[in-house]
């Protein structure tokens, strides 16, 4: 049932919009912390996290980061699995000026807190998201702390 | 009338018996809960059993016997209160209101 | 001397009496229930104020006086405040029955249990007004729960109670402590005579009465970690502080009850020295270990859920307690059938 | 009870107590529009009665009046409360209804008043010959096993039915469990 | 306080058999440990809806992590989850040494297994006592205390600090684990062993707990799955999932343990689970304190510590969980964004699923099982 690291490549190959597909990167857990690193346009997220929950991963954390030089978000999905060592990290990025990307709670439904938390921080919208609330901040926090450009 | 033996009286109790009914059946008019009209009831009911003891501590040969009739009354009463008040209950979940004034519509 | 022996006199003395006797109880109950936790929980407990923590009683109650006595707005106010007044009242009453001993007693009448059951019966009522007057959800929860528990345990107890009524016959406090002189094997406990199961009503009536006071671990009236402080939410200052000392005094009687009914009141255990002021010190120290046993059971158990409580007695205490009933009155009424027979 | 000095008088204002404990209650129970005030007076008024049935030589009927109303009828009562929308509303009916209506009421109970309160005053009650029993706990018991066992027998039947009946009429809206 | 309007109000969804009202369980409520706010939408008894209202302690660590150095952040670490503050900074130090290659010595590296594995019992004695008052059981909570001080005399005197330390340093230590911290371990270790024994006889056993708890608020392991739970709360849904195994870390690969796991799921289960873990974790330190090697007890570690560009995860089993930091730097001298992935985060999210349809003290009962604590789900 546990699957290899070489059927997640193939899976995470596989995905694709139909222009750009995914990039999967094996990457060296010793150094990284991770095994398997890929790389997909936003519209693959919900995607890459159908393939991940088939695969039997349970969500880690969805990680935002402001590239504020690149004009760019990059949202980072960790994927840890209970019953084997593997982990896959899936990340994707955004333009700065429209942050916005297919919520995955539908998948996995803690990703509805998590998402929740990166919509506070960074004002990220995921669309389709059952609950989009401010979460960790006050109700009438207006700012995304968390932006390279945020000033307090 | 001597003031000082007026508990030996049986006058008293028949009259105070006799407000407890009036107090009661007023509330059984003018109150327009369920609820409010049990506990009018209730005092109806109270007024009886005074009664019953009045008279059958002054008038009555067999002591035990109005004390048995109230205990009867008594577990009638509980036994009334538990039925209607589960009526209640019922009635509330329905209508979500105890007032008799929206009962009356007598549909479902 | 005569003077003091008349009627009003003597009622009034044993009205103070009774205030004394509870109001010390329930001061120096909480002390003991401090005290006793602390032992069991390896701690010292309240020791500064006064010989050696003996004056915490007296610092808590002074300290709950000077509080303001805050009536929360949206309650029914009246009621709030009558609330501690009505649940200090019944075991104040029913203190009275109790005979301390075989001349100390504040009035003697002969449906004496009965008292003690109506007055205690009150209770319910003054914990749910006081609940339902706050006006908070939680001690609207909590006065619910009051009523449940109360109105579950009651059965069982009285049944037991009627158990025990069948083998004495009478209702007289006193009457059936004298029944039960002669040694401990002829208090009601040990009576397997008359009923092999009576070991086993004494513990039902024993959790009856844990249950009927509301201590742990049927604490539910005030289940702090579910309710806040359930119905006593609202309640602070004196308010609280009467509720609280209701609750021990209620627990004083309860022992007392235990006591008289099944361990002989004022009856010596071995049978002599049990007249007068002994029997006040046999029966304060029967009452006592009873109440440390509450006590004890209060720091040693987790609470029970709300429903298991409610089965507890509906599925088993109220089965046992009438098999126990029908048991009783078959054993009572063999010998006569035998002795129709044969 | 040996005498002592008012002993009347303290009885006589003990009695007058009971007997305004029991109308003020009735008064309120009746009166109050807050349902759980009503209920607290139909508690205070039962406590009044069984002092009167105390005063009536009966101390077993004023611990059972006691045991029976505030233990059991006004807790039942208190917790229907507690599961119904418990206060009435303000008169809702014009101030004329109100005023007619109130007096109609006012009247009929006045009337029954007066004319209980004449039949009792006025009756021609007659003492007793001889007592039968003492009137004591155990002729009470002994009656009821005896003369009455038959009411008694029919009114355990009847509390039984009642609380059965109470039981399936309250769980029948209930769909969880 | 309440109006009245507010007693039977709402929200019934059209069903008139159904009375809901809303109970507001916090940010101030005995059960609740710390600023926790539930928003239960209540059937009398009966939770129809259970939502957690969190953010009340939010500090924004992970903007702290932004505006200062790498070691300067290092504290920070040791606050997020006050009771396990060694397996937090644990992390954050080894994602640190793992993204700068920093080579840890074997002696510091047992000696963070060491203080981690205390650090787990004293947490986890905490939560014992916590759930046991939350169950209305008084006594134990001092006995736990008791047993716990002696973990914090020792660890206070390694490092200073009773509770939020700040032991592990990039490529090591603050300072040596001496003798006298070693005896007193081997010592805690042979107290703790028939304590553990008398509260499994006293409170485990107890016919009351057990009857509060078997049954109650059942997570499976698919549930945990969805949610990301982890820790005692997965384990106790039978999956033997431990980052010590899993992502071995440190010296775990050369030490003996168990994964206890019960597959039972429910609220006993997580007990058990943790009741067991504190009895390995005693194992655990009785085999370091046998392996543990003299040497240097902190690593070569450049003056100025510059991250080479890119992301590092580092995880570590924490008291309650998985405990992730992710660390992503552009080279310079500060953290360009550091990402607390914490476990009761998770593992409360799954409360508002599971405690559908629960009564309220079953609810805290579950509630007190997942041991939660806030300032680790707010950050």
């Amino acid at each position: 049932m546990n699957p290899t690291l070489e059927q997640l490549s193939e899976h995470f190959g596989r995905l694709t919009t139909g222009t750009a597909s995914a990039v999967v990167q094996v990457a060296d857990p010793a150094l990284k912390g991770y095994h398997l690193d890929v790389t997909v346009a936003p519209s693959l997220v919900v995607e890459a996290a159908g393939v991940a929950d088939r695969a039997g991963f349970a969500l880690d954390a969805v990680t935002g980061v402001d590239w504020l030089a690149q004009n760019e978000m990059e949202v980072v999905y960790d994927y840890f699995h209970p019953e084997s060592p593997l982990r896959v990290v899936v990340r994707t990025r955004i333009p700065r000026a429209e942050p916005e990307l297919p919520t995955i709670a539908g998948v996995f439904a803690g990703a509805n807190w998590h998402e929740r938390e990166t919509h506070d921080f960074f004002g990220i919208r995921f669309t389709g998201h059952p609950n989009l609330k401010p979460f960790l901040l006050p109700e009438d926090a207006t700012f995304h702390p968390l932006l390279k450009d945020y000033k307090p | 009338m001597n003031l000082l033996q007026i508990h030996q009286r049986p006058g008293v109790y028949l009259v105070v018996a006799a407000v407890l009914l009036a107090i009661g059946v007023y509330g059984l008019i003018r109150r327009r809960t369920l609820i409010g009209m049990l506990i009018a009831g209730e005092l109806i009911f109270s007024a009886a059993s005074l009664n019953f003891m009045a008279v059958n501590r002054f008038f009555a040969p067999d002591p035990a016997v109005g004390q048995i009739v109230v205990l009867f009354i008594m577990g009638l009463a509980a036994a009334e209160v538990a039925i209607a008040l589960s009526v209640i209950i019922a009635v509330y979940r329905n209508y979500r209101s105890i007032h008799s004034n929206d009962l009356s519509e007598l549909k479902g | 001397m005569n003077f003091l022996q008349t009627e009003p006199i003597r009622i009034l003395l044993y009205l103070v009496g009774i205030c004394a006797f509870v109001g010390a109880n329930a001061a120096y109950l909480v002390l003991a229930e401090r005290k006793g936790a602390g032992r069991i929980q390896r701690r010292p407990g309240p020791n500064e104020a006064g010989f050696g923590g003996l004056l915490q009683p007296l610092a808590d109650g002074i300290k709950l006086l000077a509080k303001q006595v805050m009536v929360p707005p949206g309650t029914d106010a009246l009621l709030f405040r009558a609330a501690p007044l009505l649940v200090m009242a019944p075991p104040l009453m029913c203190l009275a029955m109790i005979p301390f001993s075989d001349s100390i007693t504040a009035r003697s009448l002969n449906v004496g249990l009965l008292f003690v059951f109506s007055f205690g019966s009150i209770n319910v009522m003054a914990l749910m007004l006081g609940g339902w007057a706050s006006r908070n959800k939680f001690a609207i929860i909590s006065s619910a729960r009051v009523v449940s528990q109360n109105v579950a345990y009651e059965i069982p107890m009285l049944l037991v109670v009627i158990t025990l009524l069948m083998v004495t016959g009478t209702m007289d406090l006193n009457e059936i402590i004298q029944q039960q002189g002669g040694g401990f094997w002829k208090w009601n406990l040990f009576k397997v005579w008359v009923n092999p199961l009576m070991p086993v009503t004494f513990v039902i009536f024993f959790i009856c009465m844990l249950a009927e006071t509301n201590r742990a671990p049927f604490d539910m009236a005030e289940a702090e970690s579910e309710l806040v402080a359930g119905a006593f939410t609202e309640y602070g200052g004196m308010g609280f502080g009467v509720f609280f000392m209701a609750e021990y005094a209620n627990i004083v009687v309860g022992c007392s009850l235990a006591t008289v009914l099944f361990l002989g009141g004022w009856q010596s255990p071995i049978g002599v020295l049990s007249g007068g002021l002994w029997g006040a010190g046999w029966f304060l120290l029967k009452l006592y270990a009873l109440i440390f046993t509450v006590i004890w059971i209060r720091w040693t158990f987790p609470r029970t859920q709300f429903y298991s409580l409610l089965n507890l007695s509906w599925k088993i205490l109220i089965p046992i307690s009438l098999f126990t009933l029908l048991l009783t009155g078959a054993m009572m009424k063999l010998p006569v059938v035998y002795n129709h027979f044969f | 009870m040996s005498t002592f000095p008012f002993q009347d008088a303290i009885l006589v204002a003990i009695f007058a107590l009971v007997v305004g404990v029991t109308i003020g209650g009735a008064l309120i129970a009746a009166l109050s529009t807050r349902i759980i005030r009503g209920v607290s007076g139909l508690m205070l008024c039962c406590m009044g009665l069984g002092g009167l049935y105390y005063f009536l030589n009966s101390p077993f009927l004023a611990l059972m009046e006691i045991l029976i109303y505030v233990g059991a009828v006004c807790v039942t009562i208190v917790f229907g409360v507690m599961l119904s929308e418990p206060d009435e509303p303000a008169h809702e009916e014009s101030r004329r209804h109100a005023v007619l209506w109130g007096g109609a009421a006012l009247l009929v109970s006045l009337v029954i008043l007066g004319g209980v309160a004449h039949l009792g005053l006025r009756g021609p009650w007659q003492e007793p010959a001889a007592r039968v029993s003492d009137g004591s706990v155990q002729a009470i018991g002994l009656a009821l096993l005896t003369t009455y066992s038959l009411p008694f027998e029919l009114i355990s039947i009847v509390l039984l039915v009642a609380i059965l009946g109470a039981l399936v009429i309250a769980r029948s809206g209930r769909t969880k469990e | 306080m309440i109006a009245q309007k507010d007693l039977i109000p709402v929200d019934n969804g059209g069903d008139p058999t159904k009375e809901t009202f809303v109970l507001n369980l916090g940010p101030q409520h005995p059960a609740a440990h710390g600023v926790l706010r539930v928003l239960l939408t209540m059937d009398g008894e009966w939770i129809q809806r259970a939502e957690p209202v969190i953010g009340y302690i939010h500090r924004m660590h992970e903007k702290m992590g932004e505006n200062r150095t790498w070691a300067k952040f290092l504290p920070n670490t040791s606050r997020i989850d006050y009771l396990s503050a060694m397996h937090y900074t644990h992390a954050f130090v080894g994602a640190v040494e793992r993204a700068a290659k920093i080579e840890v010595p074997v002696r510091a590296e047992y000696a963070r297994v060491i203080t981690s594995e205390l650090n787990r019992i004293s947490s986890h004695m905490v939560w014992w006592g916590a759930l046991l008052l939350d169950l209305g059981g008084f006594t134990p909570i001092l006995y736990a205390f008791d047993d716990r001080e002696k973990i914090l005399d020792l660890l206070e005197a390694l490092c200073g600090a009773r509770l939020t330390y700040c032991y592990y340093r990039f490529g090591g230590l603050y300072n040596d684990v001496d003798d006298a911290f070693l005896k007193g371990t081997r010592d805690f270790v042979a107290h703790m062993k028939p304590r553990l024994k008398m509260y499994r006889e006293l409170v485990t056993d107890n016919i009351i707990l057990r009857k509060r708890l078997t049954g109650i608020g059942p997570l499976s392991a698919d549930l945990c799955r969805r949610y990301g739970a982890t820790g005692p709360v997965i384990r106790g849904a039978g999956v033997a999932y431990d980052v010590r195994r899993a992502e071995p870390y440190s010296v775990y690969p050369k030490l003996e343990f168990k994964i206890p796991t019960y597959p039972e799921a429910d609220s006993m289960a997580r007990y058990l689970v943790r009741m067991d873990e504190m009895e390995q974790s005693l194992f655990i330190i009785e085999q370091a304190l046998d392996q543990i090697p003299t040497g240097p007890f902190i690593g070569k570690v450049p003056r100025v510590l510059k991250l080479p560009v890119g992301d590092t995860c580092y995880a570590v089993e924490a008291a309650r969980g998985r405990f992730m930091v992710r660390i992503v730097s552009d080279g310079k001298e500060i953290p360009y964004r550091v990402k607390l992935r914490t476990p009761s985060f998770s593992n409360l999210s799954l409360y508002e699923e599971a405690s559908k349809g629960m009564i309220l003290p079953d609810a805290l009962a579950m509630m007190g099982s997942l041991d939660l604590v806030i300032p680790d789900i707010d950050r």
